[in-house]
């Protein structure tokens, strides 16, 4: 999803205050690094030409100056420590979150070769983090093998996760987008592997997303722990993707993206398909047969699904966008973001 | 009383003093390699002191603290007679060299045996860590637990753990039993155990090697140039070191937990077999 | 360090002899030994006395004291420090002074690390 | 080469009017049959046991030459292997696996089979007792089995990565290397502990030469700044070198049992591996780069034909070096867990080591001014060194800075850096030595033309392989990734391409320089007309170096000594200016 990746120019995205914090020290390092280089290549090239051998000029004797040696200690130190304490600062900064960070708090476990990541609410995700906009949030980690590193470059954010240990950051992201984030500790084979993307919603985005009828679009399924999640583990266990699958057109309609859509129905009317519409058609199909197909799908009464469950469906068949609709083969979902067969390319590049 | 000193010169030395300072020196330099390598070890051990001592405490009082006494004193005289050594190759008297060169071998490999069954008990004992194995009075222990309390049957055992509570709450050899303790710290410990002594005692055997050189070179007449001394003092820089590792590694891993005299001295009647251990 | 003795053993055919009165070391005289050995016993014994001493955590303190004062008899007189030159006093201490930096910043990381971290 | 001069005194007798301008290939004093004949250290004994059973440090010197070049073409086998798979994001050649192996043996074998020993090795075991003046190491056997120690453990270790490989990266941190990876990191460490046995040993063998050894008239004041530095270096490599070898030993424990000291299962602590393993390793890096700087002293001062400028700022720079360098450590963990507190201290004494860095590369610059500089291949070489090097060192000032650290901490910026130093620094400063003392190891002069070329391509090469890296960096690369984010293909590729450039340039010196032996123009004892004591002796030396016990009188960078007679001639030659008027081709020429 690099429409929302910048890699334009050099540096990467900078989706956080702290982002310009560090880009600031940055550049002023900088700053100082050319002018002390141009000074020294300055002179370098200044020697080369002037000096380079003359027939009969002998070279001068000079066997040093304790000023300039003084001058060029001083002024390097004076510089050096400049950016020790500019350096201190902006970590002070980096390790010490607002006091509201710490009250949403989101757990990562590193292991060979994801990242489990579980948000205050409850909802976990794998190799995916879900921010809300401007809002400082605290990120704790451990591990369960070996030291990892939750990096994140776009929010210039880095910790280790140390196995029998917790260690944090935080952030405050201020730019809507996807980013990267990295293991930036080697862990071993898969250590290119253990790659993610760091999401940041905005707050109504953020919202939906917690209950599931907001994806961002590369996530095939939905969260862990929102009712659509449900929703889907029940639309298997109630058979509904022996019908309902991407692969058949015979046997019954697809049901991606027909939430608030106008559906021709046998009578040659149309009916808006709301959650009650949906829940109809669930509980008792014969009320409306979509045009061109057979009734042929069976009632689930109170004792099959429970109201609850019922509800759960629903969140699911509404969340359903196209291409989103699983495979009648397919029993058990693979967990969002990680390494299947259509997305090789790793990083999450897709 | 400096005696007059005679030695053949190396070819690349202008004298003799200089070969004999620069001898010393390049020993001496080798031991600040040595202090910085049992350092390390020692730091690390001193990390993990400071935040589980109680645990360490319990680890040292399983030792067989009555051996490690008996070796100081082993260690202690050796540091002697290698220094006698010393003054004999000085004064020219290959006789008393051999015969002090001999006596130290001798001392060391006492110390090395008695190491050696020290680590014959510790195994039987079943103190190694993530060892597999239940000794036979840990085994008991188990059943009694397991049929006290039927529910007990299926979780799981760590035979390090049991192994170290018989050894600690044997009462004939151990003082007060221990009670707050984390068998896993205290494997912590035991690691510490096996590798600092493991090293020293490779530092014996290659100590008591070259002293075997030594003791072959002064037969074959090496030392008759008295000026060879330097050689037998180089050594004895080293066997010293030795024993200043021995003089730390003591306190911090034998003496560290609750012992008695009688204890150690029961236990070393164990050792050499004068009385029946916890086996 | 066998390369001591091979070194002048092998070149000891061909290198011309040489005979000099050793300037700057004097080695200690058996007496002297013999007295070191017993000061160092005696110290071994009471390291002993304070380890099957019930002295708390001071236990470890005492100890080490005693150890450290053996070990500087050993150097001192064993490993005649006394009467060594500046050179090899510098090469001693810097291997002390080493360790004692491992030991401090290690440590102090060690003691430190739960302050100032969120 | 045998001017009559009267021992003791601190006056030059008579010292002749001499031609103090370079010359690449000058007349030999001597005929080629008379330099066959005239007894050296190659030809005075024949047959392989004279060789494998020698003591004299000049011939472990090239034996040491010989076993570090071909661990150096492993080393560059596995690298060319790791640019050459990250030029497709998604891997070009390798499995996971494999590409981990690669970049640990090339990180491995660099650092513990070239960088370490090469210095120290060749140039260290063939310059420092002729520098001094002295016949031989102190140890000459020891110095054998040194050779013998190093050779066996780096076999062993190759060994062990061809076999089952190693997989942790050079930094083995646990509990990864101790209880994950499945290469041989046990015995892998085994050899990596007999190599640093190996590298105590030469320390030592170094420090008691420089104390011991040094040849009338020789100060302190008076030591080449090479042998400064290898002095420097000899201090790091016995303090530091122990605790990796108890590091290591105590990882071995951990393996072996299967629980450990730094096992976190039982309350063990990792990070206290790697406050010990960069206990040695950041001092390592200057074992790495100090030699380097010692030898570019010895060349920019003849190339440019001048006195080192500040040479006590230069030499005490060195032993700043050292001492500070220990202290740093924690650089490498202000993310690891490590406290803050020790951080900030660790942050401060990092500025505080970029500072003797900096004087001695402005004393370099400043060594030039007002020369007579010709621009033969060290040339070259040592101000590729200074370009180089100076980008290494400000790159390190960002990775020193805590706040900045957080963001390239693993990133390939920090790649970038540490290959500025160590191969732009490092590099550089060997083949420069290389191609200076050349001549004098074998008595013979390499073509021109080609050693100039060579430079070029290798700075070139160099410099356009690491810096896209820098940019890939701050991007967010992170290091030691087989796969990667497809944009940052663009840097990989630049990178990767340049790399096979800088790989033919660091192949030319192999063809030229033996070539030389075969077909290159007697050297002459003195070609590039430079004052160390090593090059008052024939080329190549004699089995004892000097035909006599050297005297020396003035310091050691005396190079435009038309001034410097009249000063001398004064006898204003003390205080800092004791390394006045020095031991020029005949000035301090060997004593009765």
């Amino acid at each position: 999803m690099f429409a929302s990746l910048d890699t334009s120019g050099f540096l990467p995205p900078q989706a956080s205050e702290f982002a310009v914090q560090s880009d600031m020290l940055f550049y002023y390092i900088t700053a100082v690094c050319i002018l002390g280089s141009a000074v020294v290549y300055g002179l370098l090239a200044y020697c080369c030409f002037m000096f380079a051998r003359k027939e009969g000029v002998p070279s001068k004797r000079i066997l040093g100056s304790t000023k300039l040696e003084f001058l060029w200690t001083s002024i390097p130190l004076v510089f050096f420590l400049s950016f020790f304490v500019w350096g201190v600062r902006l970590y002070d900064i980096a390790i010490n979150p607002p006091p509201e960070a710490h009250e949403r708090e989101y757990f990562v476990v590193g292991k060979q070769w994801m990242w489990k990541i579980q948000h205050p609410t409850g909802q976990r995700e794998i190799n995916e983090l879900h921010l809300p906009i401007d809002t400082a949030v605290k990120i704790s980690g451990t591990s369960e093998d070996v030291i990892h590193d939750f990096g994140v470059p776009a929010f210039r954010s880095k910790f280790d996760v140390v196995p029998g240990r917790i260690t944090s950051a935080w952030y405050k992201p201020n730019k809507e987008g996807t980013y990267h984030l990295f293991c930036d500790q080697y862990c071993g084979q898969g250590h290119s592997q253990m790659v993610g993307k760091i999401h940041v919603l905005s707050q109504e985005n953020y919202q939906a997303w917690l209950d599931g009828s907001y994806r961002i679009r590369e996530g095939k399924n939905p969260v862990d722990g929102s009712p659509s999640w449900e929703g889907r583990k029940l639309f298997f266990k109630l058979q509904c993707v022996n019908c309902h699958n991407k692969e058949s057109e015979s046997r019954a309609p697809s049901l991606e993206a027909i939430y608030k859509t106008k559906r021709a129905i046998q009578g040659g009317t149309t009916i808006m398909a709301t959650d009650d519409y949906l829940r109809n058609s669930i509980r008792n199909p014969m009320l409306h047969i979509r045009d061109g197909w057979k009734p042929i799908m069976p009632a689930y009464t109170r004792s099959q699904v429970t109201e609850e469950e019922l509800l759960n469906v629903i969140s699911y068949i509404k969340s359903l966008r196209p291409g989103d609709l699983p495979s009648r083969t397919e029993s058990t979902p693979a967990p969002v973001g990680a390494k299947t067969q259509d997305t090789q390319a790793p990083a999450g590049g897709n | 009383m400096a005696a007059n000193l005679k030695g053949p010169v190396a070819h690349h030395f202008n004298n003799l003093n200089q070969q004999l300072t620069t001898v010393r020196m390049g020993m001496w330099m080798f031991l600040v390699t040595e202090v910085l390598f049992f350092g390390g070890a020692f730091c690390a051990y001193t990390a993990y002191r400071v935040w589980f001592t109680s645990d360490f405490e319990a680890g040292s009082a399983a030792l067989n603290v009555g051996i490690a006494s008996v070796n100081t004193f082993l260690l202690l005289t050796s540091s002697l007679t290698i220094t006698l050594g010393i003054r004999a190759a000085y004064a020219g008297n290959p006789k008393g060299l051999r015969n002090y060169l001999l006596a130290t071998i001798i001392l060391g490999v006492a110390f090395l045996g008695l190491k050696g069954r020290e680590y014959q008990l510790d195994y039987q004992e079943g103190l190694i860590p993530n060892v597999s194995v239940l000794t036979p009075e840990a085994q008991k222990v188990v059943n009694e637990r397991i049929a006290k309390d039927p529910g007990k049957a299926d979780e799981k055992v760590y035979p390090f753990n049991e192994n170290l509570a018989v050894v600690l709450h044997h009462e004939k050899f151990k003082g007060e039993p221990f009670v707050a303790y984390d068998p896993f710290r205290v494997q912590l410990f035991f690691m510490f155990y096996y590798s600092m002594t493991g090293l020293h005692v490779l530092h014996m055997i290659i100590g008591l090697g070259l002293l075997t050189w030594q003791y072959i070179l002064a037969c074959r007449g090496f030392f008759d140039y008295n000026a060879r001394y330097v050689y037998i003092e180089a050594m004895s820089l080293y066997w010293h070191f030795v024993d200043m590792a021995w003089m730390f590694l003591l306190p911090l891993l034998y003496l560290a937990g609750p012992h008695s005299a009688s204890q150690a001295l029961e236990q070393f009647k164990v050792a050499i077999g004068l009385a029946s251990g916890t086996h | 360090m066998d390369h001591d003795h091979t070194h002048t053993h092998a070149h000891g055919a061909g290198a011309e002899m040489h005979s000099q009165e050793l300037v700057e070391h004097e080695v200690a005289p058996n007496a002297k030994s013999l007295t070191t050995f017993a000061v160092l016993a005696v110290l071994a014994l009471l390291a002993l006395f304070i380890g099957f001493s019930n002295l708390g955590e001071w236990k470890v303190v005492a100890n080490l004291l005693v150890a450290t004062v053996q070990a500087c008899i050993l150097a001192f007189f064993f490993m005649d420090l006394r009467q060594a030159d500046k050179l090899t006093w510098l090469i001693a201490l810097s291997s002390v002074f080493w360790t004692f930096l491992m030991f401090l910043f290690i440590l102090t990381d060690q003691l430190t690390r739960h302050l100032g971290v969120l | 080469m045998t001017t009559a001069n009267s021992i003791g005194t601190d006056t030059p007798m008579a010292i002749p009017k001499l031609d103090y301008t370079p010359q690449m290939s000058p007349e030999p004093e001597l005929t080629p049959t008379e330099q066959r004949e005239k007894p050296n250290y190659l030809n005075w004994q024949y047959g392989l046991l004279s060789w494998v059973l020698t003591v004299d440090h000049k011939r472990i010197g090239l034996m040491y030459l010989v076993s570090v070049s071909i661990f150096f073409m492993f080393g560059a086998i596995a690298a060319g292997l790791v640019r050459t798979n990250l030029i497709m994001p998604t891997g070009a050649i390798l499995e996971l696996d494999q590409y981990n192996k690669a970049f640990t043996a090339h990180g491995t074998i660099m650092l513990f089979l070239f960088l370490i020993p090469v210095i120290p090795g060749v140039l260290g075991n063939f310059l420092v007792p002729m520098m001094v003046g002295a016949k031989d190491m102190a140890f000459p056997k020891l110095n054998l089995m040194s050779y013998y120690v190093w050779a066996a453990g780096a076999l062993f270790f190759v060994w062990q990565l061809t076999v089952g490989g190693l997989d942790t990266g050079w930094t083995l941190y646990p509990p990864y290397s101790s209880k994950y990876s499945h290469t041989n990191v046990l015995y892998a460490g085994l050899g990596i502990f007999i190599t640093g046995f190996s590298s105590i040993l030469t320390a030592i063998n170094i420090i008691a030469t420089v104390h011991k050894m040094r040849c009338p008239g020789m100060t302190w004041g008076r030591l080449p700044l090479f042998v400064w530095a290898m002095y420097a270096t000899s201090v790091i490599q016995i303090l530091a070198t122990p605790v990796l070898a108890v590091t290591v030993v105590m990882l071995a424990v951990e393996k072996i049992f299967g629980v450990g000291i730094y096992d976190p299962t039982i309350g063990g602590d990792p990070i206290l591996f790697q406050h010990m393993f960069w206990f040695y390793s950041h001092p390592a890096v200057y074992i790495m780069i100090l030699p380097g700087m010692g030898v570019i002293n010895e060349v920019l001062t003849c190339f440019s034909r001048k006195n080192i400028f500040g040479y006590k700022a230069v030499a005490w720079s060195s032993v700043g070096i050292a001492v500070v360098g220990f202290l740093v450590w924690g650089h490498h963990m202000f993310l690891a867990g490590q406290g803050y507190f020790l951080g900030q201290v660790f942050a401060l004494l990092t500025m505080l080591v970029a500072v003797p860095s900096a004087i001695k590369v402005f004393n370099w610059t400043a060594t030039l001014y007002g020369g007579s500089i010709t621009f033969q291949a060290p040339m070259i070489f040592a101000i590729g060194f200074i370009i180089l090097f100076t980008i290494g060192g400000v790159t390190g000032l960002f990775l020193g800075s805590m706040g900045t650290d957080i963001h390239l901490h693993d990133t390939y910026f920090v790649i970038a850096h540490f290959h500025y130093t160590m191969v732009g620094g490092m590099m550089f400063a060997w083949q420069a030595g290389l191609h200076f003392w050349w001549p004098k190891m074998t008595g013979k002069m390499y073509s021109d033309f080609w050693s100039r070329l060579a430079a070029v391509v290798m700075l070139v090469g160099f410099a356009l392989t690491f810096l896209p890296q820098f940019v890939a960096g701050y991007m967010g690369m992170p290091r030691r990734y087989p796969n990667y984010p497809p944009e940052f293909q663009i840097y990989n590729v630049l990178s990767t391409a340049a790399a096979y450039l800088q790989g033919i340039g660091f192949a030319m010196p192999a063809f030229y320089l033996i070539g030389s032996l075969f077909f290159g123009k007697p050297a002459g004892n003195n070609p590039f007309r430079a004052t160390g004591l090593e090059w008052q002796t024939s080329s190549p030396p004699g089995p004892h170096n000097f035909e006599s016990l050297p005297q020396v009188y003035f310091g050691p960078y005396e190079y435009s000594v038309p001034d410097g007679l009249k000063i001398l001639n004064d006898g204003s030659t003390n205080g800092v200016h004791s390394n006045g008027s020095a031991n020029t081709d005949k000035g301090a020429a060997h004593g009765s």
